[in-house]
């Protein structure tokens, strides 16, 4: 099916987050969206699928106009979306979840299941999955619940088929395969919108590429264009995504993680026997695909899980069985993957968020009460120190763009005695500007000789800060490999391979 | 996986915490606004119910005036009557039979203000704190006994008094932070179920010797409090104001910097707002949920101690008086914020006090219950406040687009 | 192609759950040792039939002591496997804690009634008869959750419900009419509800804690205004005949109780399972699920989320109050102020108890009633308990059934949050 | 209609204002504040006076009522039940010696100005138990409580006596289930009391089942539950009304009552307001509504009189001169 979109503009309040947008999908073909975070891609999509009633423009398909009042009718009209954020319940089964709204009944409105479950067998042998339609979606890895959400997509014969950054989620194996699936349905006449903000994919996948830029096309390029070329197209200016790194200096061991193993209230084993040292001085960052035991190492260290055992030393000193208090109080600094919920209060002011975790005692405090002066003044400081993007300190930190709430989550962190800086997914849903000043006060931290340990599950920042690397697979540390191994090598280690 | 992250990128934030925001967000013109649209509702009820209106609607047609002068009057003469009961007494005889009802109004404000404070502590550490009844029964009968049963002089007497009740009270709410925290049961059902059992409870304490006067009546009763412990009046005998509203003033001031001002506040809203980012900062949830149900009935705890010490009889389990319910209607209406919680319980006072003289008027008392809630309902809705008085206001939705393609409804 | 990594068992063995072993030996202890060794020599009779049942069967006459001691060991046994199984971190089956928690209910009888008659079909009909309403109204909660919205205003709905039952029947003297007004009255509580929550977004606990003060004040105002000074024509509506089942109402014991009711009781035997079927073999209940769970994806699907939310409330609302017509016209006539006295709330905790399971919640309320009963027994055969000690048991069961047996019972994700596009 | 605004407070000269509070709940509870009520409007409507009411939804109302007819020049003042012995009348009675209060179910407060309105209810109950005793063919009798207080057990206690009385005489044994004696007794829920209507009906449906075929219900108007049991249970039982004449107060239960222990708070309420709007001395002497001065009494057997053989008839004056000299006692003082 063909697909045009003719000058969509969406707008949140004052954002123009699509900018008259339009774009052409010819059928059959792969049209790869790039755009960096922020760029208006999801939301371009959303319009497309009925979610969002653009403000201006039109949606055509095959030529004829449509107007979506919501995704049932883009459903209906052959539309399907693989979301950014999966749109999967957890607690359904895989067959309930494919099914949901367009259930297969008996009379009466009563499920059949039979034929739901046959549905999900026969559009998972077609494609190669290998998907129990009674597997209850919450057990599955992201990469099955991805597939999923594809199949969910295929059972209501989507025409055009749209994946929103499909490949965030998996191994580099994973996604070669994803490529295979996608070149299969554009073969059989599936037109494709494919997102991603990884160029190598666009490459290797695309018929036709267009480029998003602050709601705006900014251009179209053939798949043959280079990365250079396409990088500036995206950012607007010539990109180094390089970081300037001192030479190695690392002293003694400073954090040692011995046979760490922790279990969740089912008894599932999260961390399995997890051993490595850090030394002083050196950024030993961790590697692997999302949901591998990552999240909950650096949440173990830092004493906010139960049920862990076996030691983490800090300078000598044991933290496992100490209060979360006790060990930042040992001088953590941490900085949470998701800074929304772990990282910030989001009504509180800017001023009030750089203050959060010293509330006890200190000079944030004046007897029982805050003291409000030094907070301020710190928030000033710490504003013009981090350049955060904010119209003050008293504003709500909820108001701020997310590069700019990850700058007071960091600034925050930074500011403390450190004995040791953890920091997971440091750049996430960070603009490049603000990734370069983030990368330069990690190294900064590394270079004051505190020990720094960080998780990413994006390749390229792991080699850019990392002195050494650790893969992690199913809770295990698979291997501790030095910075400069090839990326093929650690895409084996992320998919538990063993050289 | 979060629900709502494409769509909502603001962060999810804790009930009790929305609907602060909702109350709070829209500022005097509404919420007066809602005052006297909840009245203007009131007045249905008081018309359609009065004698006259109902002899002139007879002959409605045939006399319209009749119908709605009587409306009229009956409508006027229930809220005059509102306004002498509760605020000033122009057909009073005597200077102090005239200000009478606005201290009357005070003196029912404090015990409303004390525990519209307690509970709305509560929301603002994201709980639901509907147990404030059963808390302020606990709280009495404690103070009950410090002020029968133990004998001390002036002074030390009223203080000792005062600290049973407050303590009672933060007992009894703190088990409802222990079991939230330690077995994660849900606050409001834990609320409700103590709210029945402190009635059985002080309703037998009330027959044993501990609280009761076992040569009086077999009724459930306590023994006055020793006049050591009784709450003075505080404007001389013509008034029955008592201390417990300078209490509840204090309570106020106090509250204002425990939540404003203090560290231990900064961390009770950081649960209300975001336990996660609580928790990674250090602070332990659980303790602050133990913490903030034991201060919030310590807050409670005032009103009972104003249902209790305040007069110098006697009383029986009934000695809450409804504010254990009322102080929830008062939290919310006060947005959770110190000056607003007085401001609402000063009003709901000013309900309570003219209710007497409502009735002398021939309305029904139930009226005025239906005027707090509607109250209540109309400031939670800013928009529907908004629509019915045309006030500016965000911009609507946008308006859903017809769908245009037949085939598409047809195909579906 | 190298070899994968040594996967380690990832799955460990779940820790040890000690909370329903330890439940359970305290109330066996309670029975060996409360109603056994220090138990009451006397005689306890189980009367199985009333005098004017067809078929009777011969009462049970045993002594309350040696009786409570047997039940006493069992109950040991039970609490004794239950450690075992927890040892081997194997789960508590389920028949082992309802086995144990019959065994001590009945040496609760046996104890208290010695020396007194323990009328069986008098107990479980009663139990049936207090906790209609609350069944009623946790089904509405469990349907209401179900699709995300917390509804506190089940104590409203069962109010409004039962006076508008009691008008309406006594005004237009048809009972049937009295069912429906019922329906409309609870349904329209519950729009109000969906409207102020769903369309203005207000806090889904607050608009409902004010539905229940404005319902009271409502009904209030009308019942001293309007019903009790002509309460002949406003307030005495009659109540439903009971319609005992042909044969079926004969069998001993299970006849009365199950087969002698009135059409309220029939229909909350059939909605328990209606529910239950509907929530999870149809495709309205998979979609009101999935509203509740995850109402963006929903939405994604093509599932309208508030439109959903809107309907599945309002019938929620009418199942409510139904409920509330059991009160009147379903049980005792008229209508009398605030005669709902708290079982919406009950009915909530039953929804949570139940785990948001119709059949489970169903099973909590009537935990409720038979508790509200056996005050009522207790008084009768003046047990020396203090009654007003006795009060407490129906809410100091559920305090403790909510606090230790449940905890953090998972409730649907999106319960109590507003769904809001753009 | 309340009266013109302009005289309310100011001018009580001219005519008599009556004035009563309630006791908690509401005027039109079938029972106990109805009655008061009923006498006041009896006098409004017969008398030509003028009056101010209040109800009192808790012990907390009492004040600001009391106070509110104060201020609005009450000539008289009723304060309506036991319950305002929590110190609220003897505050406003103290603070206002001018005014003039009656205290029903009250007592002497000593402050000059309160006339307590006293029932000897024992006496009437004694009577109603062995009524109950007499015409029950099961020889069973059930009684219960709305809430566990004296102004409710009294009726319950003398029942049991009167129900006893006509076992010692007869020799035939007579069962009188719930009452609060040599055991808790029987009520409903305290945390609902008067509002338990589920609760009742299941008490009510108990005691049917324990053999129970007159049932005393002394809960307010909870007795339409109790007739609402009686009636699906199908069994030929009848309950005893309270306070007032219930089968005429609600007709739609008439042929389930067998009588009523009136409490006839209306007539001694009619009495003191006619008595002092006549120009009568106020006093403080406690009127007591007794069985000899008719302010307590069974009421007509209504539908029942030919049921009842006179010789039970007979039997019941015999008692009732026999409590009015003396000879005797209803309720043994414990
Ligand atoms: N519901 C919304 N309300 C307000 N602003 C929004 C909303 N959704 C998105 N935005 C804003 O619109 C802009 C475009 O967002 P969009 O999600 O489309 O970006 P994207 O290109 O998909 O980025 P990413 O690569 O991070 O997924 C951003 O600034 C975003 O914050
Ligand atoms: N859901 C939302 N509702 C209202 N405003 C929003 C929402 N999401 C984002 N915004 C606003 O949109 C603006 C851009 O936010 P966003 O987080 O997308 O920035 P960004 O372009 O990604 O910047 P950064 O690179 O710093 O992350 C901010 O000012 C933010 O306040
Ligand atoms: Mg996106
Ligand atoms: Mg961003």
């Amino acid at each position: 099916m063909k697909l045009e979109l003719r000058g969509i503009t969406k707008r949140f309040g004052s954002l123009v987050a699509n900018d008259s947008i339009s774009l052409t999908v010819q059928p059959g073909e792969v049209h790869a969206l790039l755009g960096e975070n922020g760029a208006g891609k999801s939301t371009l999509m959303n319009v497309l699928y009925g979610l969002y009633q653009p403000d201006e423009g039109q949606i055509l398909l095959d030529d004829e106009a449509v107007v979506f009042a919501g995704p049932g009718d883009a459903m209906q009209a052959g539309i399907g979306m693989v979301h950014q954020h999966f749109m999967l319940i957890p607690v359904f089964t895989v067959a309930e979840n494919v099914m949901l709204g367009h259930e297969p009944t008996h009379a009466g409105g009563v499920l059949d299941l039979a034929k739901a479950r046959e549905l999900v067998r026969e559009i998972s042998s077609r494609f190669g999955f290998e998907i129990s339609p009674d597997a209850l979606v919450s057990d599955l890895p992201v990469g099955a619940q991805q597939r999923v959400e594809i199949i969910k997509a295929l059972s209501r014969d989507a025409k055009v088929l749209v994946l929103d950054e499909p490949t965030a989620v998996l191994t580099p194996q994973e996604t070669d395969e994803l490529m295979v699936i996608m070149k299969q349905l554009a073969a059989s006449g599936t037109s494709i919108v494919f997102i991603t903000h990884k160029l190598r994919e666009v490459q290797a996948v695309a018929d036709t590429i267009t480029v998003i830029r602050l709601g705006k096309v900014v251009g179209e390029a053939e798949p043959t264009a280079s990365s250079a070329e396409l990088a500036s197209l995206m950012v607007g200016r010539d990109v180094d995504l390089t970081v300037d790194k001192p030479p190695l200096h690392a002293g003694a061991d400073a954090l040692v993680v011995t046979e760490l193993t922790h279990f969740d209230d089912h008894g599932q084993k999260l961390l399995d026997d997890v051993s490595f040292t850090v030394r002083a001085g050196e950024i030993l960052a961790i590697a692997g695909v999302q949901g591998n035991g990552q999240t909950e190492l650096t949440e173990a260290i830092l004493g906010l899980r139960h049920r862990v055992y076996g030691s983490v030393k800090l300078g000598g000193r044991e933290l496992v069985g100490s209060s979360v208090r006790d060990i930042l109080d040992a001088g953590v600094g941490y900085v949470p993957e998701d800074r929304k919920k772990d990282g910030l209060v989001g009504e509180f002011s800017v001023a009030e968020n750089l203050m959060l975790d010293r509330s006890f005692a200190g000079p944030f405090t004046k007897g029982l009460g805050v003291d409000f002066a030094h907070r301020d003044e710190f928030a000033r400081e710490a504003i013009g120190e981090f350049d955060i993007r904010t119209p003050g300190g008293s504003t709500p930190a909820g108001r701020l763009s997310g590069g700019n709430q990850q700058k007071v989550v960091l600034a925050r962190e930074l500011s403390r005695d450190l004995q040791l800086f953890i920091a997971s997914q440091p750049t996430r849903g960070v603009d490049v500007g603000s990734i370069e000043f983030i990368h330069e006060r990690i190294v900064a931290v590394r270079d004051s000789g505190i020990p720094v340990l960080i998780v990413s599950t994006e390749l390229d920042e792991i080699t850019a800060l990392a002195d050494r690397i650790a893969v992690m697979y199913r809770g295990r540390i698979v291997d501790i490999v030095p910075s400069d191994t090839p990326r093929s090598t650690l895409g084996q280690l992320m998919a538990g391979v063993v050289a | 996986m979060s629900t709502d992250q494409s769509v909502n990128a603001l962060p999810p934030q804790p009930r009790a915490n929305q609907l602060l925001q909702a109350v709070l967000g829209g500022g005097f013109v509404r919420t007066l606004l809602a005052i006297v649209l909840a009245f203007a509702v009131a007045s249905l009820l008081i018309i359609f119910t009065n004698e006259d209106v109902i002899t002139a609607s007879g002959y409605l047609f045939g006399r319209p005036g009749d119908f709605f002068s009587a409306a009229g009057s009956a409508v006027g003469d229930a809220y005059a009557a509102l306004f002498r009961g509760s605020i000033y007494n122009y057909n009073a005889d005597t200077v102090v039979a005239a200000f009478r009802p606005l201290t009357e109004t005070l003196r029912f404000a404090g015990p409303l203000i004390a525990g519209g404070l307690g509970v709305a502590l509560s929301f603002r550490v994201g709980m639901f704190n509907i147990g404030a009844q059963g808390q302020i029964l606990v709280g009495a009968a404690f103070a009950s006994f410090a002020s029968s049963m133990i004998h001390l002089p002036y002074g030390i007497h009223l203080i000792v008094a005062v600290l049973f009740g407050l303590v009672g009270s933060a007992l009894w709410a703190a088990i409802v932070g222990v079991l939230k925290a330690f077995t994660g049961a849900h606050e409001v059902i834990v609320t409700i179920m103590l709210n029945y059992i402190a009635i059985s409870l002080v309703t037998y304490l009330m027959r044993t010797p501990l609280l009761h006067d076992m040569e009086g009546s077999n009724n459930p009763m306590t023994i006055p409090p020793d006049p050591t412990a009784v709450l003075p009046r505080i404007l001389g005998e013509g008034f029955a104001l008592h201390l417990g509203f300078v209490f509840a003033i204090i309570a106020v001031v106090v509250y204002w910097w425990l939540m404003e001002r203090s560290t231990t506040g900064f961390r009770l809203r950081m649960v209300g707002i975001n336990p996660d980012a609580a928790r990674t900062a250090g602070i332990d949830v659980r303790k602050i949920y133990i913490l903030a149900m034991t201060l919030s009935g310590l807050f409670v705890g005032l009103a009972a101690v104003n249902q209790a010490l305040g007069r110098e009889g006697s009383f029986t389990p009934s000695v809450d008086g409804g504010i254990g319910f009322d102080a929830i209607t008062v939290a919310l209406l006060g947005g959770s914020r110190a000056l607003g919680v007085l401001g609402a319980g000063i009003l709901f006072g000013a309900l309570k006090a003219g209710g007497p003289a409502m009735q002398v008027a021939d309305v029904a008392p139930e009226v005025l219950g239906v005027v707090q809630a509607l109250i209540v309902l109309f400031i939670a809705a800013p928009p529907l406040i908004r629509t019915i008085f045309h006030l500016p206001g965000r911009p609507k939705r946008a308006p859903r687009k017809v769908k245009a393609t037949k085939q598409l409804e047809e195909a579906s | 192609m190298t070899a994968l990594a040594p996967v380690h068992e990832t799955v460990a063995a779940p820790p040890r759950n000690w909370k329903t072993p330890i439940v359970l030996s305290v109330l066996a202890a309670v029975t060996f040792v409360v109603f056994g060794l220090l138990g009451n020599a006397q005689e306890v009779t189980f009367r199985w039939s009333e005098a004017d049942d067809t078929i009777s069967l011969a009462s049970l006459v045993v002594a309350s002591q040696p009786l409570c001691l047997v039940l006493g060991v069992l109950t040991l046994l039970g609490a004794g496997f239950a450690y075992y199984r927890a040892y081997r971190r194997e789960k508590v089956p389920l028949w082992v804690s309802i086995g144990v928690g019959a065994l001590f209910i009945i040496g609760l009888f046996a104890n208290v009634g010695a020396g007194a008659t323990v009328p069986v079909v008098f107990i479980l009909t009663g139990a049936i008869g207090l906790s209609t309403a609350v069944i009623f109204g946790s089904l509405a909660g469990v349907v209401g959750e179900r699709v995300g919205v917390a509804n506190i205003a089940i104590e409203g709905q069962l109010l409004a419900g039962a006076f508008v039952a009691a008008v309406v029947a006594s005004v237009t003297d048809s009972l049937f009419l009295g069912l429906i007004a019922a329906m409309i009255g609870g349904a329209l509580v519950s729009m109000v509800l969906a409207v102020f929550s769903l369309r203005y977004v207000v806090d889904q606990i607050v608009v409902g804690v004010v539905l229940n003060v404005l319902v009271v004040g409502i009904t209030n105002f009308f019942y001293s205004a309007v019903l009790s000074d002509n309460s002949e024509e406003f307030n005495f509506p009659g109540t439903l005949p009971s319609l005992p089942i042909p044969l079926l109402s004969s069998i001993p014991v299970i006849g009365p109780v199950f087969f002698d009711q009135r059409i309220t009781t029939y229909v909350m035997f059939l909605l328990i399972p209606t529910v239950w079927f509907v929530l999870f073999k149809t495709k309205w209940g998979l979609r009101i699920r999935a509203v509740g769970e995850h109402p963006l994806a929903a939405d994604t699907v093509g599932i309208n989320v508030n439109n959903t939310r809107f309907w599945t409330v309002t019938v929620a609302g009418l199942i409510a109050g139904f409920g509330g017509a059991a009160l009147t016209i379903g049980s005792v006539g008229a209508f009398v102020r605030e005669m709902s006295a708290g079982q919406g709330f009950i009915a909530l905790a039953a929804v949570i108890l139940g785990r948001w399971n119709p059949w489970l919640a169903a099973v909590a309320a009537l935990l409720f009633g038979f508790s509200r009963n056996f005050r009522i027994w207790a008084g009768q055969i003046g047990s020396p308990i203090p009654p007003d000690l006795i009060a407490m048991t129906p809410y100091l069961v559920t305090l403790i059934a909510v606090s230790v047996l449940v905890g953090k019972a998972v409730a649907p994700a999106a319960v109590g949050k507003p769904y809001i596009k753009e | 209609a309340a009266p013109p605004e302009e005289d309310a407070g100011t001018d009580a000269g001219s005519d008599f204002l009556a004035c009563a509070v309630s006791d908690e709940g509401s005027w039109n509870d079938k029972s106990f504040n109805e009655a008061a009520y009923d006498g006041l409007t009896k006098a409004k409507d017969d008398l030509g006076i003028e009056t101010n009411d209040a109800e009192s939804d808790d012990t907390e109302d009492f004040v600001p009522n009391l106070t509110q007819m104060v201020d609005a020049g009450c000539d008289v003042t009723f304060a309506v039940g036991f319950n305002f012995s929590d110190g609220s009348l003897e505050q406003i009675a103290g603070e206002n010696p001018d005014s003039h209060f009656v205290w029903i179910d009250g007592y002497d407060l000593g402050t000059g100005n309160v006339k307590p309105i006293q029932y000897s209810m024992d006496q009437s109950s004694y009577l109603a138990g062995y009524l109950a005793a007499a015409y029950s063919t099961t020889k069973v009798v059930g009684t219960y409580g709305g809430l566990d207080i004296d102004a409710v057990n009294v009726f319950m206690e003398g029942f049991y006596y009167g129900a006893k009385a006509y076992e010692t005489e007869t020799g035939t044994p007579v069962t009188v289930l719930g009452a609060p004696v040599d055991g808790p007794g029987q009520y409903t829920d305290p945390a609902t009391s008067f509002q338990d209507a589920a609760g009742a009906l299941s008490i009510t449906e108990g005691q049917l089942a324990q053999g129970a075929d007159v049932i005393f219900p002394v809960a307010g108007g909870l007795f339409a539950s109790t007739a609402e049991a009686i009636q699906k249970s199908g069994k030929n039982a009848v309950f005893l009304g309270v306070d007032k004449d219930v089968a005429v107060t609600s007709p739609e239960y008439a042929d389930l009552v067998l009588t009523s222990v009136e409490k006839r708070m209306t007539t001694a309420v009619f009495d003191v307001i006619s008595e002092l709007a006549d120009g009568g001395e106020f006093t403080v002497d406690p009127y007591i509504g007794t069985l000899e001065n008719d302010g307590t009494a069974l009421s007509d057997f209504g539908s029942f009189d030919s049921k009842v053989s006179n010789e039970i008839k007979a039997k019941l004056e015999e008692i009732k001169a026999g409590i009015i000299d003396g000879s005797i006692v209803p309720v043994p003082a414990s």
